[in-house]
């Protein structure tokens, strides 16, 4: 089974799969597609068949009544039906599994990100593991983007990046989504992740990581005439070892209060 | 023999129309331009129509170029288009913001100055009213209205080409924030251009219920009408439903972009690093609820006139009556009613709540089984047929696997799970052409070879239009084949340099990314795209050519087929029919046992 | 050439063309209020808490105008019951009180869009907000050059939120008076047009596709009360349908304001 | 609905239209008063779109002759009315999970 899995994912191109989830997605996709091949072929074969047997030269006159099985209401039924399982057995379950359950905030990696046009800014927790308070009414397009308290000792040691995320491999991460200006959407191919990030709305999502190396961020909503080029968000997925040393190095230089731009 | 008498040609016939109609003579601007004809009306349309459709793949086929070999001139047309529209092409290059011109200019125009015009505008104005036995539609002032709302509708999205900053740039579902904040006026042209055409389309709606339900000739029953009508009924009913919440998201986005109020605009918007000077207080997805709701159903618009082209044409080819007339019936009254409530499956990734994701998926799997059902009944219809392979038919068979491959790639998409990894990739483009160019607009060719003698009293030259149809259906595939193969790699659309950035060839260490055979197909499929333009070259010379010089038919029914359509006179006559017509039987009445001829036209009485 | 069902009912619709066009066409209407409607409850519903305003228009004028409209329906009604009656005179009088009636709705309805725009809020340097109607301005007012002043009819409050409510008790019965606000202490000053708060802008845009619809329906009405009298004598039966056609478009416009008013006023 | 009726008919309707009209005016009269009493505010909403909705029911039902309307305008209202609150209600739905953000 696994390899008749791998030999269809190979056939249908998949790219690299790099999160927990994913198997999930690329499997349905699969099924789906077992589904479309089927039917398309068969409908292909008869298609074909009854041009060539019904051609004008073959068959002078026409039978008025035509098809009189039932065969063809039992295909109708079964596509219905096998819908229904893809539905019911696999898609809903998935969903409610992956974006009704989130994992708990202790167990993960948790990160703001907030869209802009073209980048993506990229807020970490600092060392302490504790996000410094947030209140809106403080946001600064320039010197505040995240609207953080800078009375907040939680805070201090938080810091932020551009295009830069960082993860640790086999953690839960969690991303806290929005969008400074338009709608843009956060997409990491490898971890069959796309999530839109919309200005005014705060939208978390989840992954897991299962393999160490840089994947590129992808926006994949169009977001005006840089939407092309705004191609530089890296993620970046390490062990824990480096990735608490990346943290650590960040937090003491990082400040709450860091600019942007 | 009695049917043939009053099937074939009587040259005295509509030349007594024709007098008949002569005492009020009318001059060329009432009789070409503002006539109240539905049958002029319905040409005007289609010239229109065909029109927008040119033009719609010329800006195609100058985005594949950059596509294909972004940030290289333009060859052959660059320099003009830096003449016409300044910087945005300048050293004949098609910039970024150029890119999402034309990308969301194609969209608008394949959609709503093109198919829809074509196949309920035109093809729907032209064949209604004649195949229910109809002197004209139920209101011919509306009509014209209708028409004149769409030209000015269509002259005000080519005029946004040349403003300064040049037209929308949002794409054609013009989201919002994106669309608001642009600081160009091509936004409004848009907006102000499509208040035209949805009111051009809510007039032709109203105008078709109206002639459908109340002006079928006596006999005319609902079962007995053709299915090409029904489609027509359903589309106009989508059309008057689903039109009116776009034309309120319109007028609020234009208030957004002229009175700078804050329908779809957040509060704390910040906008290239400064904050936005507005009230705040909005929704952006509220824009998108409200486009989708129109969203979806006009992808039915899209489709269901073309599934009922190609509905006529093989039952007439076929010799036979359609397979499940009353399934079909009822499956697109099933396909219209449930195209209202599928509309979030393109909002998946907005990061919509559990049930509500569930809802919207159970719906979009469900709304897939009547389309199967209409599929299975036209298969069905070739068992036992005697298969006639003519141009429109050729076209009409070609519409049910292209139709099938877009359909069946719906399916994934539908599920949000797979939706995670294929949402807003070639893959959907690939999902979504395959329906429209090589389903709907070979629907559209089909009729085109199919009514051409009906409405000219000339047949197209069946040579040229077999080599324009095998080009065409080589090139299509051609075009949309690979592009799912670049989607499932994650190949994104709306790419202005054709997904080169992410190619990933800057992070050499990066896992992923566009191998080079998928950015390769980048390049075939644009000579494809390009080549597929050649071969339309057979089609629009036999078209113009044939008018004038076309083989002249020898019947009024030159398909001998049983519809009404075909049993007035060539070209029909202001008024359409020179006696009163009354219905004795189904549409689809071919190879009747007993019957000598092999077909029986609705209206023939029945032989006591 | 005679299109069928013109002016007769097709006997198994029971209806005549021009009705059954009319319907279908509310029936697009409906959906596009509707939609404004769910505009209007999305933006309500999605306020930040305490930001939604209540009682920033006038009842009185709005209830007036509700009068207007509801008597300009029953004087279409009975301008049609008139043509149904053969009784030409009637017909005539009614369906000019109509068109009377729907040229007060449009007066009163420019009135209170103008008392909107010459309606402004103020931020102090201080931190406060004035609010009121533009009374006077200094020749030398200019906000750049910081220079003269303005005169509003109206209050200073603490906090933006208390300009939100002015249904309740409280507010109806705070002393509005004239202040002088000079230029040097206006940190912003903007009137309440649409793009002051989102209620405005659904306010605006509503009344102001329902006051188009007035103004159609009004060129309508003229229209044919001017040329009523050829009509009327070739053919009163197609002439009493289109007063009954054009009465239901009428009345749908009365019927959307019926909405409009408590939604839009009161709640 | 279109055949001419008898002049003692139009008398009689003419009662009726009378009765509705004087019925909108203290529906309009009443949802101001009503306004202006508290309810609790959910419960003002809800008196205000029942008059409303009576009102409107008023005018339809008589001003436009719904009550004894044909069968097919019937069904095209309905429909509408399906997918106008397939419309507000899937909307509204479907926009509650999000978390708002409040600037
Ligand atoms: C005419 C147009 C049309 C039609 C008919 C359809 C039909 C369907 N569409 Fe498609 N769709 C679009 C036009 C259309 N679509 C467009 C334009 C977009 C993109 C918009 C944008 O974002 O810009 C889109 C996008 C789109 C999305 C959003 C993807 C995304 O953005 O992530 C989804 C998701 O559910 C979807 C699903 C479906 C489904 C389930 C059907 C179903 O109705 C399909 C049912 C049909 C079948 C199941 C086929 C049955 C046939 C057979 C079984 C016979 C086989 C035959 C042979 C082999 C000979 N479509
Ligand atoms: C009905 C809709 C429709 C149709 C028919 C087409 C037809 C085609 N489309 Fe388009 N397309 C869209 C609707 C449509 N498209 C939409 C909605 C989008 C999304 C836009 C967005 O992102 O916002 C899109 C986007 C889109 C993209 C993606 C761009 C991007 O994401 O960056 C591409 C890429 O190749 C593409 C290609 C094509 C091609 C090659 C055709 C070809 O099939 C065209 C074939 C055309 C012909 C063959 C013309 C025939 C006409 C004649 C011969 C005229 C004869 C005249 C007379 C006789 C008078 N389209
Ligand atoms: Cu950001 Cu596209
Ligand atoms: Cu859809």
């Amino acid at each position: 089974m696994e390899n008749v899995i791998a030999f269809f994912s190979k056939l249908l191109g998949m790219p690299v799969l790099a999160s927990k989830h994913g198997i999930e997605v690329d499997n349905l996709i699969i099924y789906v597609h077992w589904l479309m091949i089927a039917l398309f072929i068969g409908w292909l074969a008869y298609f074909v068949y009854a041009l060539f047997r019904f051609r004008k030269g073959k068959h002078p006159r026409a039978d008025y009544d035509g098809v009189k099985s039932h065969a063809s209401t039992y295909v109708e039924v079964a596509v219905a039906v096998i819908e229904g399982v893809l539905l019911i057995g696999f898609a809903i379950p998935f969903w409610y599994q992956n974006a009704g359950k989130f994992p708990a905030e202790s167990e993960s990696t948790v990160v703001h990100v907030v869209a802009q046009q073209f980048a993506w800014n990229v807020r970490y927790p600092g060392a302490d593991g504790k996000a410094g308070r947030q209140d809106f009414h403080l946001v600064n397009a320039a010197t505040n983007p995240f609207g953080l308290d800078p009375n907040d000792p939680d805070g201090k040691d938080d810091f932020a990046t551009v295009n830069d995320l960082h993860v640790p491999i086999n953690k839960p991460v969690i991303i806290n989504l929005t969008s400074k200006d338009v709608i843009h959407s956060f997409k990491v191919i490898a971890m069959r992740i796309t999530q839109d990030a919309i200005p005014g709305l705060k939208i978390p999502s989840h992954f897991t990581p299962t393999k160490i190396g840089i994947y590129q961020i992808n926006c994949a909503q169009l977001c005006g005439n840089g939407h092309a080029s705004m191609a530089n968000g890296r993620l970046v997925v390490q062990t824990q070892e480096d990735f608490d040393k990346w943290i650590a190095a960040k937090s003491k230089t990082g400040g709450a209060s860091q600019s942007f731009e | 023999m009695q049917p043939t008498t009053h099937a074939t040609a009587q040259p005295g016939n509509s030349e007594a129309a024709h007098a008949h109609s002569a005492h009020h003579e009318p001059g060329f601007l009432s009789k070409y331009v503002f006539s109240t004809d539905h049958k002029v009306i319905g040409i005007q349309y289609g010239i229109t129509g065909l029109a927008f459709l040119f033009f719609g793949f010329c800006l195609m086929m100058m985005m594949r170029w950059q596509i294909a070999y972004p940030g290289k001139a333009l060859p052959v047309v660059g320099h003009l288009l830096e003449k016409m529209l300044g910087d945005v092409a300048a050293k004949g290059m098609i910039s970024p913001d150029l890119y999402n011109s034309f990308g969301a200019m194609h969209g608008t125009i394949m959609v709503f100055l093109a198919v829809v015009p074509l196949v309920f505008g035109a093809f729907g104005n032209y064949v209604v009213p004649l195949q229910i036995g109809a002197v004209d539609m139920a209101f011919p002032r509306v009509n014209m209205a209708s028409y004149q709302a769409y030209f000015i509708g269509g002259i005000i999205m080519l005029v946004s080409f040349f403003i300064p900053g040049g037209a929308a740039q949002a794409g054609w579902t013009s989201y919002s924030p994106l669309a608001s904040i642009i600081p160009t006026d091509g936004q409004t042209f848009w907006l102000v251009g499509m208040v035209f055409l949805i009111t051009s389309s809510l007039l032709g709606a109203v105008n078709f219920i109206v002639t459908i339900i109340q002006l079928r000739a006596p006999g005319m029953t609902w079962m007995r009408l053709p299915f090409f009508c029904w489609s027509q009924f359903v589309t106009a009913f989508l059309l008057l439903l689903a039109f009116p919440p776009l034309e309120a998201a319109g007028v609020m986005q234009l208030m957004d972009k002229v009175f700078h109020t804050s329908f779809f605009l957040p509060t704390g918007l910040a906008v290239g690093g400064a904050y936005a000077n507005i009230s705040g207080g909005g929704s952006p997805l509220l824009w998108q609820h409200l486009f989708w709701f129109l969203g979806h159903p006009e992808v039915y618009v899209l489709i269901l006139p073309a599934m009922g082209i190609v509905a006529e044409i093989i039952a007439n080819n076929t010799r036979k009556p359609l397979w499940g007339y009353k399934s079909l019936v009822y499956s697109v009254l099933i396909l219209g009613f449930l195209s209202f409530i599928v509309w979030a499956h393109h909002m998946y990734m907005t990061g919509m709540g559990t049930h509500i994701a569930t809802f919207f998926q159970t719906t979009t799997m469900i709304i897939s089984i009547p389309s199967v059902v209409i599929l299975t009944c036209l298969f069905l219809s070739l068992w036992g047929g005697s298969i006639r392979f003519n141009t429109p038919m050729l076209f009409a068979l070609a519409f049910l696997p292209m139709f099938g491959i877009g359909g069946l790639t719906g399916l994934p998409l539908g599920l949000n799970f797979p939706d995670l990894h294929l949402h807003d990739t070639y893959y959907v483009i690939a999902h979504f052409h395959y329906v429209v160019a090589p389903g709907t607009i070979f629907a559209l060719f089909a009729g085109v070879y199919f009514w051409f003698p009906k409405a000219t009293g000339r047949m197209m030259n069946e040579f040229w239009g077999r080599v324009h149809f095998w080009l065409s259906l080589v090139f299509m595939n051609a075009i949309f084949q690979p592009m799912f193969a670049q989607g499932m790699a994650g190949m994104l659309r709306r790419m202005s340099d054709g997904g080169a950035n992410y190619s990933l060839a800057k992070v050499p260490d990066a896992i992923g990314g566009l191998s080079d055979s998928i950015m390769y197909c980048n390049t075939t499929i644009s000579i494809a795209a390009w080549c597929l333009g050649l071969a339309q070259l057979p089609f629009i010379f036999n078209f113009f050519w044939s008018i004038k010089n076309g083989k002249k038919v020898t019947s009024d029914n030159p398909w001998q087929a049983t519809t009404l359509d075909w049993q007035t006179p060539t070209p029909p006559p202001h008024g359409n029919f020179t006696r009163p017509m009354e219905v004795f039987r189904g549409p689809y009445e071919y190879s009747v046992p007993g019957h000598a001829a092999d077909f029986t036209p609705q209206n023939e009485p029945p032989s006591k | 050439m005679e299109i069928p069902y013109a002016v007769q009912p097709r006997r198994d619709t029971g209806l005549y063309n021009a009705k059954l066009g009319i319907w279908l066409f509310l029936a697009s209407e409906v959906m596009l209020f509707g939609a404004l409607f769910s505009a209007y409850i999305l933006l309500r519903v999605g306020a930040a808490p305490g930001m939604w305003p209540h009682g920033w228009l006038n009842v009185p004028i709005g209830m007036a105008n509700t009068f207007v409209l509801i008597c300009s329906s029953i004087t279409t009604v009975l301008a049609w019951v008139a043509c149904k009656d053969r009784n030409y005179n009637k017909f005539k009088f009614f369906h000019a009180l109509t068109l009377v009636l729907a040229l007060t709705f449009v007066g009163i309805k420019s009135y209170e869009y103008y008392t909107k725009f010459t309606h402004y809020e103020i931020t102090l340097t201080n931190g406060k907000f004035a609010d009121g109607h533009v009374v006077a301005k200094s020749k030398d007012f200019d906000l750049i050059k910081k220079t003269g002043s303005v005169t509003l009819h109206g209050h200073i409050v603490e906090k933006r939120e208390e300009l939100m409510d002015m249904h309740s008790a409280e507010a109806r019965h705070e002393k509005h008076e004239e202040l002088t606000v000079p230029a040097a202490e206006i940190t912003r000053m903007e009137n309440y047009g649409p793009w002051h708060h989102t209620y405005l802008a659904i306010y605006f845009t509503l009344t102001a596709l329902h006051a188009l619809h007035v103004i159609g329906g009004a060129l309508v009405i003229g229209y044919m009360w001017v040329t009523a009298g050829k009509m009327w004598k070739t053919d009163p039966e197609r002439f009493t349908n289109r007063i009954e056609v054009s009465g239901l478009f009428w009345h749908f416009v009365d019927l959307v304001w019926i909405f409009l008013f408590p939604v839009l006023y009161l709640l | 609905m279109n055949d001419a009726h008898s002049t003692g008919h139009a008398e009689h309707s003419i009662r009726g239209y009378i009765f509705v009209f004087i019925a909108l005016l203290v529906g309009t009269m009443f949802t101001v008063w009503a306004s202006y009493i508290d309810l609790g505010h959910q419960w003002n909403i809800v008196l205000a779109l029942v008059i409303a909705s009576v009102k409107a029911f008023l005018v339809a039902g008589y001003f436009m002759h719904l009550v004894s309307e044909r069968k097919l305008i019937f069904m095209v209202l309905g429909s509408t009315a399906f997918f106008f609150a397939g419309l507000i209600f899937i909307t509204l739905w479907s926009m509650q999970p999000h978390s708002l953000i409040h600037l």
